[in-house]
């Protein structure tokens, strides 16, 4: 548990390694007291504080959305609430806290008031793993990587079971396309990390960021980085597949009956989603922590930022996709590509483990990028994304009934 | 420039090929027949002259002692328009034979004639009000028809 | 290509984020209302007004109240003097067809639209309100205004005679 | 044993994000596929043709301005165009080409709300929406400078128009025709090319030529299926045989050919506007008629090229001040028809694109 330096000063004990120094300073207080209250008050700490990264830091992410997405629209944003508008999110949660919580009486009283939590609650289980500086982690698992999809794939539950209890036909939709479409992208999301895996190696988190010395993995892993940029952004809702709550056709989708603070969870649990989604591509691609000067904190949020920001973009520009070409999407593109994807790199690591050379070679990442670029022609050629041409229902629905037949059915209801 | 057909040689055309058909016919007008008016509509949709495959609108007018039911025709190919008139003349079951199977345009059209003025379009596969609920009663663009203003 | 259309839809998007958002913030900066603006307040010149009420007859909500009495000498006409002239503005909808109606160049539009009120009977418009509010009547149907419809400060009033016909 | 499914029906409507106002469809489907749609009106009905039956001619123009509400000038034209059909007068040259500068910029100004809620429906969300109203907001001053009002202008008056334009109106409107290609250019940019759009539209909803003609559609719809019948040409009202432009043509009579044909018309608008604002004759903009006219007895049937489609009034006078019927033949109401046939067999989110494709107001369905 060495911090950085032999004689740290304030600065490098308290801020750069503020969770091993911390341990410490407790050991020291209790005067080499029983080491489990040691470790327990250390957890306590701890959690607090990786819990309320997401809490705090959460309200500040929804102001950036507004902000940088109005000034993609070409207008200001909220500017009203606090100094330029910063503290928008604090009073959004003050006015759900105060609205009305309404609980409809035909919906399903247990698992409605259950969804929200069930939605929150494995979000904000995500950011103890992940490596903030240099050796601030608070649990640094060495299945870090397998841990944090796991725990992702519960909010698709959490959102089925809002949907379905809430006995609205339009959060039915929403809770059907979650299912299908939440389920689709986790294999390609699961499937485009193989690559990082092989070449780090190790599930463990900061392992991951420490073989990135020298190269983000970005450039080794191109299709990598793309599979799951798109399958990160399916999970998050956020455009172009943004069908859970597509506000043009399913007013909302599966939060439809949910109003005040219950409401006000699901947005938090889904901002603090994209910050966690945010925070692994950055130590995943982007080499987290690691950078010149600054301490790793500081690299982290700039990298964040930049990500959130290139979300926003995207999310202010595209239509969003039809369910049946998402689903298509995935199937047909998404997890073909990560899997040749696994193949070339498992061929790269063959060869490195072969040669012996104990970093992954630099050289390799131009390799990657044309072996990209040629896979995603040949592979958008292949799928062709046309229009989805009429669909005769299967028979079993009868053919589109005339005008007339419908007619005389209804008069022949009516007698 | 969209030519007005004259109306004589328009009544003459039905005249040859449905006798009986019009009733009136003057520098300004061409009455039909009502219950012939299915196939005046059909023949001037398909005869070679007329070709009038687009129904501009359909509208009524309440004369109080008959409802006038005016079809404005036009004819896409060769850019030519008329207006044909017929009349339902009593009061409590004005009937107008529809002509949704010649011209699909006129279902809600007719509806809403129907809806507000009472005329009903026999033949019509969906006639129900389409503007006011269907508990209302009465018909409000009649003339008859006593508006409640407040005061 | 596949992706092509979508990344030169992102560069359109990109250059709005760095330029000056075109959007007011409305109480600090204000939209200048154009000269012929048909506003809120109407502005009522009484010497000028005979009482003939033709822009009662002539408005489609019948929103104006005329109550007139005979007092010979009061103005042009020299047969009418107002008693009640009230404008329900709450269900007016600002078309103007009373100032055009006017054959005597009495009634004007306003030029400013802030003018609001917690009851139904607040936006009824009587006859002192008329009298002594300020006159900025706006350039609607009244030509000769244009000029000096964009040059009002608070306090100025346009006299009578300028705003005839 | 297959699993037994049971169609739901779903009520999209009344109030609902995407239905363009107050309408309500009532959907059958099975699972996201649609079986059968029914639309419901009536929402918005304030019986305008009764009202008009006891207003005086000049009165109803201000009825006239809540037909189409994107779009009130058109509005006022048609009326005014079948009231001097009906008296048999023709309004002066100057008033003929205010009307028409008029009218172009407010086709403009409904096919940007129409292109941008076209696109919010498929999920841009608001970016292209905020971009057209930005342009929509310049034309709503440019009309607050010559009628003073933004939204309901009532400018318009049989045998002219109410007042002449204000000096500093041409230059506004020769800065808003000059900025307003370099936009357009940035829409196609934006939009055009764009693979989602392409996908969510392309073969979407097609609409032969021969069920247009036959449902009676009229407007962008109408040439989106590859039928040449625009009023401005085949039937020139007001000056429009001066004027030389195009009429752009869809080819299948898609959901994107009609996304397509409606921004190419907001270029040939433009052109249209500057060839007026070049030869804009000098004179007087109002004839000189009685204040309460009294058309002779008879009846009339005017119609106007209007954003959304054919805008036609029928008005029947029998010799007093207010008409004895007015009939009114909505182009957004009669366009509706053929959403039944287009969107059986689609998809709930297909359903609110082809909606959005055919540019409805409900203001003037309901009337």
């Amino acid at each position: 548990m060495s911090p950085t330096g032999p004689n740290p000063n304030w600065f490098e004990r308290w801020v750069l390694d503020f969770i091993p120094s911390t341990a410490n300073a407790l050991k020291d207080l209790l005067g080499h007291g029983p080491d489990w209250l040691a470790y327990i008050l250390f957890a306590l700490i701890g959690g607090f504080i990786v819990v309320n990264l997401p809490a705090l830091l959460t309200p500040l992410f929804i102001w950036i959305e507004r902000k940088v997405l109005a000034r993609v629209q070409h207008r200001v944003g909220p500017n009203r609430v606090g100094p330029f508008g910063l503290l928008q999110g604090v009073a959004d949660a003050v006015k759900l806290m105060t609205k009305e919580d309404l609980v409809p009486d035909s919906a399903d009283k247990l698992v409605f008031n259950l969804a929200p939590l069930m939605a929150a609650i494995p979000v904000f289980l995500v950011f103890p793993v992940i490596p903030y500086s240099a050796r601030a982690t608070l649990a640094d698992l060495n299945l870090g990587l397998l841990y944090i999809i796991s725990i992702t794939s519960v909010t698709e539950v959490a959102i089925f079971a809002a949907g379905w209890s809430s006995n609205n036909k339009y959060a039915l939709f929403g809770a059907m396309r979650a299912v299908a479409m939440l389920i689709s992208y986790e294999i390609p999301l699961a499937l485009s990390l193989m690559g990082v895996v092989l070449i780090a190696g190790t599930m463990q988190l900061s392992v991951i960021v420490d073989t990135q010395r020298y190269m983000p993995m970005i450039l080794l892993q191109p299709i990598g980085f793309i599979v799951f940029v798109t399958a990160v952004s399916a999970e998050l809702n956020r455009t172009p597949f943004d069908l859970l709550e597509a506000e043009s056709e399913l007013t909302t989708g599966y939060h439809v009956e949910y109003s005040g603070m219950k409401w006000g969870v699901f947005m938090l649990a889904e901002y603090a989603a994209a910050f966690a989604y945010s925070l692994l591509i950055a130590t995943l691609f982007f080499s987290g922590w690691k950078g010149p000067l600054l301490p790793g904190f500081v690299w982290l949020a700039i990298k964040v930022f930049f990500i959130w920001c290139v979300f926003i973009w995207i999310r202010g520009t595209f239509p969003r996709l039809r369910v049946d070409q998402v689903m298509a999407f995935s199937w047909k593109f998404l997890v073909p590509l990560s899997l040749m994807n696994v193949l070339v790199t498992a061929v790269e690591v063959n060869i490195q483990a072969n040669q012996g050379w104990e970093f992954f070679p630099m050289w390799f990442a131009p390799i990657n990028l044309v072996i990209a670029v040629v896979l995603i022609v040949i592979m958008s050629k292949l799928f062709k994304f046309e229009g989805q041409t009429r669909q005769v229902l299967p028979s079993r629905m009868g053919t589109i009934i005339p005008v007339t037949q419908a007619a005389e059915r209804a008069a022949s209801k009516a007698k | 420039m969209t030519r007005e057909l004259g109306f004589q040689d328009v009544a003459a055309a039905i005249e040859r090929a449905l006798p009986g058909a019009v009733v009136q016919s003057s520098a300004n007008l061409v009455l039909v027949d009502s219950d012939k008016m299915a196939a005046v509509a059909k023949f001037l949709r398909e005869a070679p002259g007329m070709e009038f495959d687009f129904l501009t609108s359909v509208s009524a007018v309440d004369y109080l002692d008959y409802f006038e039911v005016v079809y404005h025709l036009l004819s896409i190919k060769n850019n030519e328009s008329t207006v044909i008139k017929t009349r339902a003349y009593s009061r409590d079951y004005p009937a107008v034979p529809s002509v949704v199977n010649v011209w699909q345009g006129a279902d809600f059209q007719e509806r809403e004639i129907f809806d507000l003025m009472g005329v009903i379009f026999t033949g019509h596969p969906n006639l129900k009000r389409i503007m006011l609920w269907e508990g209302f009663e009465g018909h409000p663009l009649r003339k008859d028809y006593i508006v409640v203003t407040p005061s | 290509m596949y992706g092509l259309g979508l990344l030169k839809g992102l560069s359109v998007t990109i250059r709005y984020a760095f330029k000056k958002p075109f959007t007011v913030q409305y109480p600090e900066t204000k939209l200048k209302t154009q000269p012929r603006y048909r506003g809120y307040e109407f502005v009522w010149y009484e010497d000028r007004c005979t009482g003939c009420a033709s822009c009662a007859k002539y408005c489609p909500l019948g929103i104006i109240k005329i109550v007139t009495k005979r007092a010979p000498e009061a103005n042009i006409g020299g047969k009418y003097a107002l008693d009640i002239f009230d404008i329900d503005t709450g269900r007016c909808m600002f078309c103007a067809l009373c100032v055009e109606a006017c054959p005597y160049d009495a009634l004007f539009m306003g030029v400013n639209y802030e003018r609001a009120s917690y009851t139904r009977g607040g936006l009824v418009v009587h006859i002192d309100e008329l009298r002594n509010a300020k006159k900025m009547p706006s350039a609607f149907l009244r030509p000769n205004l244009e000029v000096q419809a964009g040059k009002y400060t608070e306090e100025s009033s346009l006299n009578p005679n300028e705003a005839g016909r | 044993m297959p699993i037994k499914t049971s169609p739901i029906i779903v009520n999209i409507g009344p109030h609902h994000p995407s239905t363009h106002g107050v309408f309500r469809m009532r959907v059958m489907f099975d699972g996201e596929n649609i079986i059968d749609l029914e639309p419901v009106f009536g929402y918005l009905h304030r019986g305008t043709e009764k009202l008009a039956e006891e207003r005086t001619y000049a009165q109803i123009i201000t009825l006239t301005d809540r037909l189409d509400y994107l779009a009130s000038m058109s509005n006022n034209l048609a009326y005014v165009v079948s009231v001097e059909k009906l008296l048999g007068v023709k309004a002066p040259e100057r008033a003929m080409y205010i009307r028409v500068i008029m009218a172009e910029l407010m086709r403009i100004a409904s096919h940007l709300i129409g292109l941008g809620s076209f696109l919010n429906d498929l999920g841009a969300l608001a970016t292209p929406w905020m971009y057209m109203f930005r342009e929509r907001e310049k034309i709503l001053d440019l009309c607050e400078m010559v009628c003073g009002a933004r939204i309901t202008y009532s400018y318009m008056r049989v045998g002219g128009v109410s007042m002449d334009l204000p000096p500093e109106f041409m230059g506004a409107l020769r800065q808003f025709c000059d900025d307003f290609p370099h936009r357009i250019d940035e829409y196609e940019k934006l939009l055009r090319e764009n693979e989602i759009l392409i996908s969510r539209t392309k073969g979407v909803a097609v609409l032969s030529a021969e069920t247009a003609k036959n449902n009676s559609l009229s407007g962008p719809v109408l040439r989106a299926s590859g039928v040449n019948w625009d009023l401005r040409k085949s039937d020139p009202y007001e000056i429009y045989d001066r004027l030389d432009f195009e009429v752009p043509i869809g080819q299948t009579g898609d959901t994107y050919d009609r996304f397509l044909v409606r921004l190419e018309e907001l270029r040939q608008s433009l052109k249209i506007i500057n060839q007026c604002v070049k030869d804009m004759p000098i004179g007087e903009t109002r004839l000189k008629l009685p204040a309460l006219i009294r058309p002779p007895k008879g009846d009339a049937y005017g119609h106007v090229e209007a954003p959304k489609g054919e805008l036609g009034f029928y008005i029947v006078s029998d010799g007093t001040i207010a008409p004895y019927r007015l009939k009114i033949r909505a182009p957004s109401f009669i366009n509706l028809t053929a959403l039944r046939e287009m969107t059986v067999g689609y998809k709930l989110a297909d359903l609110i694109v082809v909606f959005g494709s055919i540019d409805v107001n409900m203001g003037e369905v309901d009337r």
